[in-house]
C-alpha cells in the first residue's frame, strides 16, 4: 500500500508530463543528488522496420539467442537479424508451421529455437524447421501463445492446455483442466521457475507445477471477480492471466487488468494497476524477467520496475520519446528523449544488463543503455 | 442281423458325426462372428484369435551367434585393429601385420561402434542392445566404466574440443545423439538427430561432428523424403546445421575427407514416389555418395553405373591425403574406389544445376569410379590404417576382415574371426536378404528397404495391374512370425509366397529367388525379433500412468458414458494381443482414390512406435494422425469420444508395444 | 578286392566310357565359322547367303589349333555360320542352310560334335542365334534378301523360344531387329535402327536392349554417335560392349571393332582395340579375359593384299594384333567363340499378361527433354498425341490425351504395334516428335522420364499428377474410356 | 470515490494533452455525428434494409459505464466494500496502430468470417438459425451495394468440437483475410477464438453466447449483442427471491462448462440476496434418468429449482421431478424457450418460469418487417438466434460501410458502440462490450409461453455524454 499513488499523484504525472513536454528535455541523465538507479536506463532507441526487412508493422516477440543473434516473431513470419543489420525472413515455405509467430524460446542445451505460432509449434534446429501440431503430435492445440524450454522439456501454452514435450523420450504430456488444478484449459504463457513451471492460465490465475513431484498449486485472484480488484498486494491481480515470467525468485503475472509480482522467497504478492501506480497501463501484453527486474510491455509503452523503482518509456503524440523515473519517496522525473520507441503499443521485450530489444506494433527497437547506469545493482535485492 | 445292426450303428455314427460337424461348424462360425464383430466373416482358423504365446515364436528361441565384424578402429600406430563382434558380445584385437586375432574381450550388450582416444589407451564401445557405452583399457581390454545413452547406440566418435574431450554417440533407436564426457564418463547432453542417427565422423579436429541418419524423414505421404546429416558442435552440444540429403535413405556411412573439408555420406537415392515400372537406371533406387562441403552445400553423385548397381552402400573411408574414398557395397560384395580429385575438379566448375542433376546421371560415375574391389559377403564397416596404406573391410556375413593394399587395390589377406556360419540357416537366410544379385542389375536387396529387417519409413508404388494404383507403406519384418498373411492386401499366406515369384515379377525383375534360398530367407525373417522401441532400462518395467490409461482405452469395450463400443471397432479385437493383429482384412475407411479395394490386412502393432508412417499407404505421418486426420466416422476404432489427453495416452501406450 | 572297391572300379570305368563318348569339347576349344576363300555367292541370295556362301561351315577347333584339329560341326548342311555356345558349354547353336530346304534355320549340335539338330522352322528363315536364361533360344526372323536388311517389307524381328515351347515374338519395331546377344543381366542386346520417319536406304544403326519377354525396349548405345553401321555386339566381360562398325551397308565393307563401356554407353564409344583394326570380322570374349578376334590378314607383314581372315587371341592391353592362333589360307576364319561353361545370364520373370490387349505407359514429364521444342516458345505440352504403325506403311493417329500440369501423362495403349508420341502445345502444334519406334506388350507397365530425355538418367522423385486418376484408354481404333 | 474519479479524469486529460497516448476517438465522423440525444423511434430509410445511422449511438472517449453490467447494487460482489480498483467502468481502448494502414491490395470482396457450431452437438441447430440471420443480412447488404462497391462475402467454417478447435478456426479466418467475424455459440469456442482475435486484430461480433465472462477480458476486439447470463440470472434471482419469495433453491445443471459458469453466477446472486442455494447437482448431458439427483434434491425440500442445461434434458427431468412428487417451482434461462423442453416436460412444464432476451410477439415494425423478410427467405419464422445474428451482422456491416476495409477502423465502429436499435430492440453495451438490455420473463401456462409485460427499453436521453451514472 505504501507505494500506491494517491490521486493527486496522478495529477502530478500528468502535469509533469506536460511540463517536460514544454521544456523539451534531452536524453536522461542521473538525477542530481540521487543514488544509483537499480534499473538500467535506455539512452537511445535504434528502430527497425519494414525498410530493414521486417515483413510487417507488428512484431510480436523478440529474442536474443545465446549466439548473439536477434530473432523476432511477426504476423508474417520469423526473422533473424543478419550481420548487415537487415532481417532475413522465414515463412511457411521454409517449414514454419504458420506465419504468425507469437513467441520464441531457446533451448539452452542445444541452441534450438522453439517457435510458438498460430498453427503449431515449430522447432528450428540447425537451420531446419520441424512442425508439431495438434494433429501430428501431442500438442494440445495449434494456437500456441507461449513457449519455454527447461530441463529438457519444451512447454507450450496453447488454447486448449499446456503441452510438455520431453525432448529425451519424445513423449508429450498435455495439461488441462482435467488433470491439473487449472480452472480453464486456456493457457497463455509458461515460465520455468526454480524446479517448477508457472503456467499463465486465462481465467485460471497462475498455476505452479512441479514436474518432479507432479504436484500443482494454483495462485488465484483472492476476490475472484473480474470487475474489481478488491485489495492490493494479496495475490494475482486477476485470474485472467496474459503472461507469466520468472527469474531469480521473482514471478511476474501480466494481465489486461494490471500487473502482479510474486516473491517466491517471501511468498508475498504485490500488484499494480494504471493510474494508481506508476504502471503505464492495465493492458499488459507481456513481461520479461531479468534478474529482479520486470520489463512490462503495455499498450502505452514499457514499464521497467524492480517493484519499487520504475522507469517508464512512452511516446508522446508528436512521436517523441519520454522517460519517467519513479523512486520511492521522490517526485517522479520526466524527461524527453532524443529518440523514441517506434510505437507505444509494446508487444514484448528482451533485455539483459547491457541492452534491451522491444517488439512493438510498429517495428523493432533496440534500446542502448546509458553508460552510467549501475548494472551491478540489477541483481541486488533492495 | 449283425449286418443290420452294423449298418444301423454306422448310419447312426455317420449322422451323429454330421450333426456334430455341421452343428460345430455353425456354432464355431457364430462364435467367430460374434467375437470379431464381423457378421460377414467366413469360417477362419481359430489361431486368428487364439494366437498362443510369444515365447513360442521363432525369434524368441535361442539361435546361433556369429563372429560378425561390426565397427573397427585402428590403434594410432596402425599396428592393431580392434573389431566389435556385436553378435558375440565381444571385442577382438587383431595384429595388422600377421592378421592374427590376438585377444578377445567380453563386452556385454552388443558392442557395435568403436572409438579410440588420441593416445589409443581407451577404447570406447557403443553397446547397441543395452543402450550403453563402455570404456575398455586397451592394455588389457578390461572394462573400466559404462554409462547409459539413448536407445540402440550404433556408433561413437571421440573428439577433443575446446571444452575438453567429448564422445559423440549415435542413438539410432531414439533418434538422438548423446554427447559424453569421457573422464569421468558421463552424458553431458543429448540432442535430437534426424531419424536413426547411425554413424558419426569428426571434422576439423573436433570443431564439429557430422552424424549420418540412416532413415529418411518426409513431410507427408507424397513429399520427397530426405535423410539428415546432423552437424553439431560437440563442445557446446548445439546443433550447427541439419543438412538434407534429398530423396536419400539408408545413409548409414559417413567419413570426413582430410584436406578437402568435405564429409562423405553413403546413401541410397530412392524414387519411392515414382510408380515402379522398371529397375534399370535407378527407377526404384540407386546408390550414391553425398558430398557435404564446408559451406553447407551438398552434392549427390551416383555410385551406380548405367547398367550395373552396387547396392547398400554402407561404410565409407577417405584416404589421409583426401584423394580417394572407399565405399563398401553390402549388397554387391564390392568396395568401390572413388577418385575424389576428379570430383573436386568437377565441383569447382559445376553449375548448381549440374550439381543437382549429377545424381540422376547414371553414367556419371564412369568418370570417378577407379575400381570395384570384390569382397566377401556383405562388406559393411571400413577402416583405413593411419598412413592410408591398408584398407580393412568387415565382411560381416563371412565373419572375416579383408585387408586390401590401397596402392595396388589387391587383397593382402583376411583376418578370420569365425566360420561364417555356413551351417546356420538363419545366417544363410541373412545372406539372401542382403544379396542384390537376385534383383535386376543388382539394383537392391531386401535390406535396401528393410535395414535390420525394419522399415525405411517410405511408401512405394509397386507394379500392379496398372500404374500408380498400388501405393503401399513399407512394413516391418521384425516380429512378423505368426502374423501371416502378408502384404497389405493379405493375399500372401507365407513369406515364400510373398518373396518368391510374385516379388520377382513386380519388383526384382529377375528370376525368382530359388526355393532353397527362399526357404533360408524366410527362416531369417521369421527369426527377426520385434524392434525394441523403449529404452533398455525400461524393458519389463510397469507402464506409466499415461501408458496404463492408454492401455485401458485400447481394451475399452464401452465409452465413458456406458454405451458399448461395437466389437468390430474395439482396438483389441482386430489388433488382438499378443501379436496385436487378428490377421484378417479390415476396412477402416482409408481406401484411396486409386486403391482397388477398401479392405486391408490388419497390421501387427509390435514395435509400431518405430514404424512411422502409418496406414496402408503411409498417409499418417504419426500415430496421432491416424485419428486426428484420417479417422472417418469412427471406422478405425471408436475415437470420437477421446479427449486430447486420451489420444495422447493411447499413443503413449502404443509406443510401448 | 572288396565289394566296395569293385564298385568303385566299375563306376570309374563307366565314367571313363561315358567321357569318351561325351560330345563335350576339349577344354579351351573354339567354335569357328569358316568361309571358303573365293566362294561364289549364289543368285537371289539372302543376307546370310552373302555372309556364309555355300561351303561355309561351323567347325570345332581344339588346342593347339592346328589345321588337323578342325572338326566340322555343321556336317550335312550347305552352309552354316554365326555360332554361339550354351551356358554350360555343351552345345553350339548356329544358323545353317539345309541343301534340301533351301532356307536358313537355327541348328544345335553337341559342342564335341555330332549330328546337327534343327531347332526352328521359321517362315522366311531364322538367323542370328543367341542363348538367354534357361537355354532359351533367341533368334531373328525372317532372313531378308541380301542388301535389303534395313529396307525389307518384312523386317526381321527377334523371337525367343524356350526348349520344347513355341517361339514368342519379342520385338515389334518398324525396323529390323538383328544380331541379338544376351547380356549377363538377362537383357537381349540387339542391333536396330535409330528412330526415323523416313525409310532411308541407309538407316543409322545402333544398339537396343529388350527383356527376354519383349518388354522394356530401350536404347542402349550408338543412337547419337558413331558411324551408321554396327554389327555383332558382344558383352566382353571387362565392362565393355564390343561390336563391329563399318561405313555404308554394302556387303563386304571393311569393318573394325568398336566398343562402349556399359557404365556409360552413350559417352564412351571408341575403337575397341588399341591398334588399327580394319578388316575385323568378329570379336568375342574368352573366359580368361582375352578377346578372340577374326580379322583379315591382308596387308599384314608377310601376307598379300588379298589374303584370308584368320583367328587371333588378343590379351588385355596388347599393343598389336600379334600372330594368328589359327590361320588356314584356304578358309576365311570369320567368327570364333570359345567353348566354356559360363555363368548363366539372369532370368526375367515376365510381366506380360497374354490375355490383355493393352499396356500402360506413364510419362513423368513430357516437357523434360534435352532437345528444344520445335516451336521454340518454351510452351509446356498440353496434349500427347499417340501414333501407331498399324500395317505396312500405315501410320495412324490413335488419339490424344491431356498432359497434367506437371507434364505427366498416363495412358493405356494397344500392345504389339510400333507406337509414336508427339507432344502438342495448347494450340495443337507439335512440340516434340517421336516416330513410332517402341512398343508395349500386353499388360506391360512402362514409364519414361520425359520426351527425348537425357540418356541413362533416373527420374526425379516426384509423384506424378497423372497417376491420381485412372488412365485413359486408347485402342487401335482410337480412344475409349472403358478400363 | 468522487475525488478519485476526478483525479483520474483530470490526470487523464492532462496526460492526454501531454502525450496523446490514449485511444483515438471514434474514427468515423458518421458515428459521432449520428449520436442522437434521447430515445429514438425506429427510423428507417424507406426502401432499404440497411439500418439508418440514427440507430447507432457511439461512445465518447473516457466514457464511463455502470459497474457490473448495470445490475442493482445488491447483486454486486462485495457490494458494501469500495474496492481498490473497479474495472469496466470505462472501456479498454485499443491504442495500437493500424487505422491508417492501407487496404489490402487487389481486394475482390469484403470478407466476413463466421464460425458455426460443430455439426455434432446441441448447438448445431441454433447455429443453422444463426447462419440464416447472417446470410439474410449479407444478402440484403449486397443488394444495396452501389456501383464500384465491393460485395460482402461470407467465409464460413463449421465448428470443431474438440480441443479448442475454434481457436484454430479463428486463426484460419485470419489467414483467409477476413475483416471481421461472427460467431460462436459455445462459450469455450468464443473464449478461445477471442484470444486469437486479440493477436490477429480482427474484431469479433458474438451473437449467441450468453457466457457472462466472455466479454470480461479487457480485450477490446469483441462485442456481444445477446444479453448474457448475468442479465438473465440477475433478473431471475431477484424474481425468485424477492418476488416469489423462494427460500430453498436447488440447482440442477449439466456437467459442462456452459452450465458451470452460468450456475455459479446464479448461485452468487442467490447468496447475495440472502438465499444461498441448498443443492447444486450435476447431470451428464443426454442422460435419460437421474434418480439419484432427483432423490437428493427432493430430500433438500426445495421450493424452487433452477435448471441449466439443454432443454431436452431439462424437460425430461422436470417431468421426472413431478413424477417423484417434487412440488418446487421450476426456473431456467432462455433455452427453455425451445420446443424440446415443452415436448419432454409435458404437463410438468406448467408454471416453469424463465428469462428470455427479446419478445417475439412485439409489434415493433423493425421486428415485424424483419420477420416477414426472414420468412420469405427461409420459409419459417426467425428465432432469437436468427434475430440476434441478423442484428450482429448489421452492426458489423454498418461498421464496414463507414470504415472501409480497415480492420482497426472496423473495430472502432463495432466496439465503440453504446446503443444500437436492432430488430430485437434497443441494445445497450456496457463497459465490457456486452449488451445489457433488460431481459423478459416468460412463463409456461397450459403449454403456452406467456411473456410478462415489459416496458420497451430505449436509450436514456443523455446517451453519448461524457459520464453517466447507473
Amino acid at each position: 500500500m505504501k507505494n500506491r499513488l494517491s490521486p493527486p499523484f496522478a495529477i502530478v504525472i500528468g502535469l509533469a508530463s506536460a511540463l517536460s513536454h514544454a521544456q523539451g528535455m534531452n536524453a536522461p541523465a542521473p538525477a542530481p543528488g540521487a543514488g544509483p538507479l537499480p534499473i538500467p536506463v535506455v539512452s537511445r532507441f535504434e528502430n527497425f522496420g519494414e525498410k530493414d526487412g521486417i515483413p510487417s508493422h507488428k512484431v510480436h516477440c523478440v529474442l536474443k539467442a545465446s549466439d548473439g543473434r536477434i530473432w523476432i516473431g511477426t504476423p508474417n513470419g520469423l526473422c533473424v537479424r543478419q550481420d548487415n543489420g537487415t532481417f532475413r525472413r522465414y515463412g511457411t515455405e521454409d517449414g514454419l508451421s504458420h506465419l504468425t509467430v507469437l513467441s520464441i524460446a531457446e533451448d539452452p542445451a542445444t541452441g534450438d529455437l522453439w517457435i510458438a505460432t498460430l498453427q503449431g509449434l515449430t522447432r528450428l534446429s540447425g537451420g531446419r524447421f520441424t512442425a508439431f501440431t495438434q494433429t501430428n503430435s501431442g500438442l494440445p492445440n495449434n494456437v500456441v501463445y507461449g513457449v519455454a524450454v527447461a530441463e529438457g522439456t519444451v512447454w507450450a501454452a496453447t488454447a486448449a492446455g499446456t503441452g510438455a514435450y520431453d525432448l529425451r523420450t519424445r513423449a508429450w504430456k498435455p495439461y488441462d483442466q482435467t488433470n491439473t488444478v487449472m480452472n480453464e484449459p486456456w493457457c497463455y504463457a509458461v515460465a520455468p521457475g526454480k524446479g517448477v513451471i508457472y503456467l499463465g492460465v486465462w481465467a485460471g490465475g497462475v498455476v505452479e507445477h512441479d514436474p518432479h513431484t507432479g504436484t500443482f498449486k494454483a495462485y488465484r485472484d483472492p476476490d475472484g471477480e473480474f470487475h474489481i480488484a478488491l485489495a492490493t498486494d494479496s495475490g494475482p491481480i486477476v485470474d485472467v492471466t496474459s503472461w507469466v515470467a520468472y527469474d531469480q525468485g521473482i514471478l511476474w503475472q501480466g494481465s489486461y487488468f494490471g500487473l502482479a509480482r510474486y516473491n517466491t522467497g517471501s511468498a508475498t504478492w504485490r500488484t499494480w494497476v494504471q493510474d494508481k501506480t506508476p504502471l503505464l497501463s492495465n493492458f499488459v501484453n507481456t513481461v520479461f524477467a531479468h534478474g529482479r527486474l520486470g520489463w512490462v510491455s503495455t499498450d502505452r509503452g514499457v514499464s521497467v520496475t524492480d517493484g519499487d523503482n520504475w522507469v517508464n518509456y512512452l511516446v508522446d503524440k508528436e512521436g517523441r520519446g519520454v522517460v519517467r523515473i519513479y523512486r520511492p519517496g521522490k517526485p517522479p522525473e520526466t524527461r524527453m528523449m532524443t529518440t523514441a520507441l517506434p510505437d507505444g503499443f509494446i508487444m514484448a521485450v528482451w533485455a539483459d544488463d547491457h541492452e534491451a530489444w522491444f517488439a512493438t506494433s510498429n517495428g523493432l527497437s533496440h534500446g542502448v543503455f546509458t553508460v552510467s547506469s549501475d548494472s551491478s545493482a540489477l541483481t541486488s535485492n533492495p | 442281423m449283425n449286418l443290420k445292426r452294423s449298418l444301423f450303428a454306422v448310419t447312426t455314427a455317420a449322422l451323429a458325426f454330421s450333426v456334430v460337424v455341421l452343428g460345430g461348424g455353425y456354432g464355431l462360425r457364430a462364435h467367430q462372428r460374434i467375437r470379431s464383430g464381423r457378421p460377414d466373416l467366413g469360417l477362419v482358423s481359430c489361431t486368428h484369435c487364439h494366437q498362443g504365446s510369444l515365447n513360442k515364436m521363432p525369434w524368441a528361441k535361442a539361435r546361433p551367434h556369429h563372429d560378425s565384424p561390426g565397427g573397427m578402429v585402428l590403434s594410432p600406430d596402425g599396428k592393431r585393429l580392434f573389431i566389435a563382434l556385436d553378435d558375440k558380445d565381444e571385442v577382438a584385437e587383431a595384429d595388422v601385420a600377421t592378421l592374427a586375432v590376438l585377444r578377445r574381450a567380453k563386452v556385454p550388450g552388443g558392442p557395435f561402434g568403436l572409438a579410440l582416444d588420441a593416445q589409443g589407451e581407451r577404447l570406447f564401445v557403443a553397446c547397441q542392445h543395452v543402450d550403453q557405452v563402455a570404456v575398455l583399457d586397451t592394455s588389457d581390454l578390461a572394462e573400466k566404466a559404462r554409462v547409459s545413452v539413448g536407445v540402440r547406440p550404433t556408433d561413437i566418435a571421440f573428439c577433443p574440443t575446446r571444452g575438453g574431450e567429448r564422445l559423440v554417440v549415435t542413438n539410432s533407436g531414439s533418434d538422438d545423439i548423446s554427447i559424453l564426457s569421457p573422464s569421468p564418463l558421463a552424458e553431458v547432453a543429448r540432442v535430437a538427430g534426424g531419424r536413426e542417427p547411425y554413424a558419426a565422423t569428426v571434422v576439423d579436429g573436433g570443431r564439429c561432428v557430422y552424424v549420418a541418419n540412416r532413415m529418411a524423414v518426409h513431410d507427408g505421404q507424397l513429399a520427397p523424403p530426405a535423410s539428415e546429416v546432423t552437424v553439431l558442435d560437440p563442445a557446446s552440444g548445439h546443433i550447427v546445421n541439419r543438412l538434407a540429403l534429398d530423396s536419400a535413405h539408408m545413409a548409414e556411412g559417413i567419413a570426413a575427407v582430410p584436406k578437402k573439408g568435405w564429409v562423405l555420406n553413403t546413401m541410397i537415392r530412392v524414387r519411392n514416389l515414382v510408380p515402379i515400372t522398371q529397375v534399370k537406371d535407378g527407377w526404384v533406387m540407386a546408390s550414391g555418395l553425398a558430398i557435404s562441403q564446408a559451406d553447407g552445400a551438398v552434392t549427390q553423385v551416383p555410385l551406380d553405373e548405367a547398367n550395373a548397381s552396387f547396392s547398400d552402400p554402407s561404410g565409407v573411408v577417405a584416404s589421409p591425403d583426401g584423394r580417394r574414398a572407399f565405399v563398401a557395397s553390402g549388397g554387391s560384395d564390392v568396395v568401390t574406389v572413388v577418385d575424389l580429385d576428379w570430383l573436386n575438379s568437377w565441383l569447382s566448375r559445376a553449375s548448381p544445376a549440374d550439381r543437382g542433376d549429377a545424381i540422376m546421371d547414371m553414367a556419371f560415375s564412369y568418370h570417378y569410379v577407379l575400381a570395384r574391389i570384390p569382397t566377401g559377403c556383405n562388406p559393411k564397416h571400413l577402416a583405413l590404417s593411419p598412413d592410408g596404406s591398408r584398407l580393412f573391410v568387415a565382411e560381416r556375413l563371412d565373419d572375416s576382415v579383408l585387408v586390401v593394399d590401397t596402392a595396388s587395390l589387391k587383397p593382402l589377406g583376411r583376418i578370420v574371426l569365425g566360420d561364417g556360419g555356413r551351417n546356420d540357416p538363419i545366417r544363410q537366410g541373412e545372406r539372401v536378404f542382403t544379396r542384390a544379385r537376385y534383383t535386376f542389375q543388382g539394383g537392391f536387396d531386401c535390406r535396401s528397404c528393410h535395414a535390420d529387417g525394419h522399415v525405411d519409413g517410405l511408401s512405394y508404388d509397386f507394379d500392379g495391374s496398372g500404374v500408380g494404383d498400388n501405393l503401399l507403406d513399407n512394413r516391418s519384418l521384425c516380429g512378423v512370425a505368426g502374423t501371416e498373411p502378408f502384404k497389405w492386401n493379405g493375399r500372401n499366406p507365407t513369406l515364400q509366397f510373398q518373396d518368391g515369384p510374385r516379388f520377382a515379377r513386380v519388383l526384382m525383375r529377375t528370376d525368382p529367388i530359388p526355393d532353397p534360398q527362399l526357404d533360408e530367407l524366410a527362416t531369417f525373417i521369421l527369426h527377426l525379433p520385434p524392434t525394441r522401441t523403449i529404452p533398455w532400462d525400461q524393458v519389463g518395467k510397469p507402464l506409466t500412468p499415461a501408458q496404463q490409461r492408454g492401455r485401458d482405452l485400447f481394451f475399452a469395450t464401452k465409452r465413458p458414458n456406458g454405451t458399448p463400443i461395437p466389437r468390430s471397432r474395439q482396438c483389441q479385437v482386430c489388433h488382438r494381443p499378443p501379436l496385436y493383429t487378428n490377421r484378417l482384412i479390415a476396412s477402416v475407411g482409408t481406401q484411396g482414390r486409386r486403391d482397388p479395394k477398401e479392405g486391408f490386412d490388419t497390421p501387427h502393432l509390435i514395435g509400431v512406435g518405430a514404424s512411422a508412417p502409418y496406414l496402408h499407404d503411409g498417409r499418417a505421418r504419426t500415430l496421432e494422425e491416424i485419428w486426428t486426420v484420417y479417422q472417418i466416422d469412427d471406422l478405425h476404432g471408436v475415437s470420437s469420444y477421446w479427449t486430447k489427453l486420451q489420444l495422447n495416452d493411447m499413443v503413449e501406450y502404443l509406443r510401448t508395444l | 578286392m572288396t565289394r566296395k572297391t569293385s564298385a568303385s572300379l566299375l563306376l570309374g570305368a563307366a565314367v571313363l566310357l561315358l567321357a569318351a563318348c561325351d560330345p563335350q569339347a576339349q577344354q579351351g576349344s573354339i567354335v569357328l565359322t569358316q568361309v571358303p576363300v573365293g566362294a561364289p555367292a549364289p543368285q537371289d541370295m539372302t543376307v546370310l547367303d552373302a555372309r556364309y556362301p555355300p561351303g561355309s561351315r561351323v567347325v570345332l577347333l581344339s588346342p593347339p589349333f592346328g589345321a588337323q584339329a578342325v572338326r566340322v560341326l555343321s556336317e550335312g548342311l550347305e552352309a552354316a555360320g554365326d555360332p554361339c555356345v550354351s551356358w554350360d558349354g555343351r552345345w553350339v547353336y548356329f544358323a545353317g542352310k539345309d541343301k534340301d530346304r533351301q532356307g536358313w534355320q537355327i541348328y544345335r549340335v553337341a559342342a564335341g560334335g555330332g549330328s546337327p539338330e534343327r531347332l526352328t522352322d521359321a517362315p522366311g528363315g531364322a538367323m542370328d542365334p543367341a542363348v538367354a536364361a534357361h537355354e532359351e533360344l533367341v533368334y531373328s526372323s525372317p532372313v531378308p534378301k541380301a542388301g535389303r536388311l534395313w529396307a525389307s517389307p518384312e523386317p526381321p524381328s527377334l523371337y525367343g523360344m524356350l526348349p520344347g515351347k513355341a517361339p514368342r515374338r519379342l520385338t515389334f519395331g518398324p525396323d529390323a531387329a538383328v544380331n541379338p546377344t544376351v547380356l549377363r543381366d538377362g537383357r537381349i542386346l540387339y542391333v536396330g535402327a535409330a528412330a526415323s520417319d523416313s525409310r532411308r536406304a541407309q538407316p543409322h544403326l545402333c544398339l537396343y536392349t529388350v527383356n527376354n519377354d519383349g518388354t522394356e525396349v530401350t536404347a542402349y548405345a550408338g543412337q547419337d554417335d558413331g558411324v551408321d553401321t554396327v554389327r555383332r555386339p558382344r558383352e566382353l566381360g571387362d565392362g565393355r560392349i564390343g561390336f563391329l562398325a563399318s561405313r555404308g551397308h554394302e556387303p563386304g565393307a571393311s569393318e573394325w571393332a568398336e566398343g562402349v563401356r556399359s557404365a556409360a554407353p552413350f559417352a564412351t564409344r571408341a575403337n575397341l582395340l588399341p591398334f588399327p583394326g580394319q578388316g575385323c570380322r568378329s570379336v568375342e570374349p574368352t573366359p580368361e579375359g582375352e578377346l578372340l578376334v577374326c580379322a583379315d590378314v591382308a596387308g599384314m607383314v608377310g601376307r598379300s593384299m588379298t589374303a584370308n581372315a584368320a583367328l587371333f587371341r588378343v590379351a588385355p592391353g596388347a599393343a598389336e594384333l600379334g600372330a594368328p592362333v589359327f590361320d588356314d589360307p584356304s578358309w576365311n576364319s570369320i567368327e570364333a567363340t570359345g567353348i566354356a561353361r559360363r555363368d548363366e545370364a539372369a532370368g526375367h520373370t515376365t510381366t506380360v499378361m497374354p490375355a490383355a490387349s493393352q499396356g500402360t505407359i506413364l510419362c513423368l514429364n513430357a516437357n523434360d527433354s534435352c532437345e528444344p521444342a520445335t516451336d521454340g516458345t518454351g510452351s509446356p505440352a498440353a496434349q500427347l498425341r499417340i501414333t501407331a504403325i498399324v500395317g505396312p506403311g500405315q501410320l495412324r493417329v490413335l488419339g490424344t490425351v491431356p498432359v497434367a500440369s506437371d507434364g505427366s501423362v498416363l495412358v493405356r495403349l494397344p500392345a504389339g504395334v510400333p507406337l509414336g508420341l508427339d507432344t502438342l502445345d495448347g494450340a495443337g502444334r507439335v512440340l516434340r516428335h517421336q516416330p513410332p519406334v517402341f512398343w508395349l506388350l500386353p499388360g506391360e507397365n512402362r514409364a519414361c522420364v520425359g520426351c527425348h530425355e537425357r540418356r541413362s538418367h533416373s527420374p526425379r522423385n516426384v509423384r506424378p499428377l497423372a497417376v491420381q486418376t485412372d488412365p485413359e484408354s486408347i485402342g487401335l481404333a482410337g480412344k475409349s474410356y472403358s478400363r | 470515490m468522487r475525488n478519485t474519479l476526478f483525479a483520474i479524469i483530470a490526470a487523464s486529460i492532462a496526460a492526454s494533452a501531454a502525450l496523446g497516448a490514449d485511444a483515438p476517438p471514434v474514427s468515423s465522423a458518421e458515428g459521432r455525428d449520428n449520436r442522437v440525444p434521447g430515445a429514438l423511434p425506429a427510423a428507417q430509410v424507406p426502401g432499404t434494409t440497411a439500418p439508418a445511422a440514427s440507430r447507432f449511438i457511439y461512445a465518447t472517449p473516457e466514457e464511463e459505464y455502470p459497474p457490473y453490467g448495470g445490475l442493482p447494487k445488491e447483486l454486486w460482489p462485495f457490494a458494501n466494500t469500495e474496492p481498490y480498483y473497479r474495472y469496466f467502468v470505462t472501456r479498454m481502448p485499443f491504442r495500437g496502430p493500424g487505422r491508417d494502414y492501407p487496404p489490402e491490395a487487389n481486394l475482390k470482396s469484403l470478407r466476413i468470417g463466421l464460425v458455426d457450431a460443430p455439426k455434432v452437438g446441441a448447438n448445431w441447430e441454433r447455429s443453422v438459425r444463426t447462419r440464416e440471420g447472417i446470410v439474410l443480412a449479407m444478402e440484403e447488404a449486397n443488394l444495396e451495394r452501389g456501383p464500384g462497391e465491393l460485395p460482402f462475402d461470407l467465409i464460413e467454417h463449421e465448428g470443431i468440437a474438440q480441443w479448442g478447435g475454434a481457436a484454430n478456426l479463428a486463426a484460419q479466418l485470419a489467414d483467409e483475410k477476413v475483416l471481421a467475424y461472427l460467431g460462436t455459440i459455445d462459450g469455450t469456442d468464443a473464449h478461445v477464438a477471442l484470444r486469437v482475435t486479440l493477436k490477429t486484430e480482427i474484431v469479433m461480433v458474438n451473437t449467441s453466447d450468453p457466457d457472462q465472462t466472455l466479454t470480461e477480458t479487457q480485450i477490446p476486439w469483441l462485442i456481444r449483442v445477446l444479453p448474457d447470463h448475468r442479465q438473465e440470472e440477475g433478473r431471475l434471482a431477484e424474481l425468485m427471491v424477492r418476488t416469489c419469495g423462494c427460500k430453498r433453491i436447488a440447482v440442477l445443471r449439466a456437467g459442462n462448462r456452459f452450465a458451470r459458469v452460468g450456475a455459479h453466477q446464479f448461485e452468487d446472486f442467490a447468496r447475495r440476496l440472502g438465499c444461498p442455494v441448498v443443492q447444486e447437482l450435476l447431470f451428464s448431458p443426454g442422460a435419460t434418468d437421474i434418480p439419484y439427483q432427483i432423490a437428493a434434491i427432493k430430500e433438500s425440500q426445495p421450493d424452487a429449482i433452477f435448471f441449466l442445461g439443454e432443454p431436452n434434458d431439462i424437460g425430461r427431468f422436470a417431468k421426472q421431478f413431478r413424477q417423484a412428487g417434487v412440488k418446487a417451482r421450476f426456473f431456467g434461462t432462455d433455452l427453455l424457450m425451445e420446443d424440446g423442453f415443452l415436448q419432454n416436460a409435458g404437463d410438468a412444464a406448467e408454471g416453469t418460469t424463465f428469462t428470455f432476451y427479446s419478445d417475439p410477439t412485439r409489434q415493433d415494425p423493425l421486428w415485424t418487417e424483419f420477420s416477414a423478410r426472414f420468412k420469405k427467405r427461409w420459409g419459417h419464422e426467425p428465432d432469437t438466434y436468427a434475430a440476434y445474428a441478423y442484428d450482429g451482422a448489421e452492426i458489423l456491416l454498418h461498421a464496414i460501410r463507414i470504415s472501409g476495409p480497415n480492420r482497426w477502423r472496423i473495430r472502432d465502429g463495432v466496439y465503440n458502440l453504446d446503443y444500437y436499435q436492432g430488430v430485437t430492440g434497443w441494445m445497450r453495451f456496457d463497459g465490457t462490450g456486452s449488451n445489457t438490455a433488460p431481459v423478459c420473463i416468460v412463463r409456461y401456462e397450459k403449454g403456452r409461453r406467456v411473456f410478462e409485460p415489459q416496458v420497451e427499453f430505449a436509450p436514456p436521453s443523455n446517451a453519448g455524454t461524457l459520464t453517466r451514472s447507473p
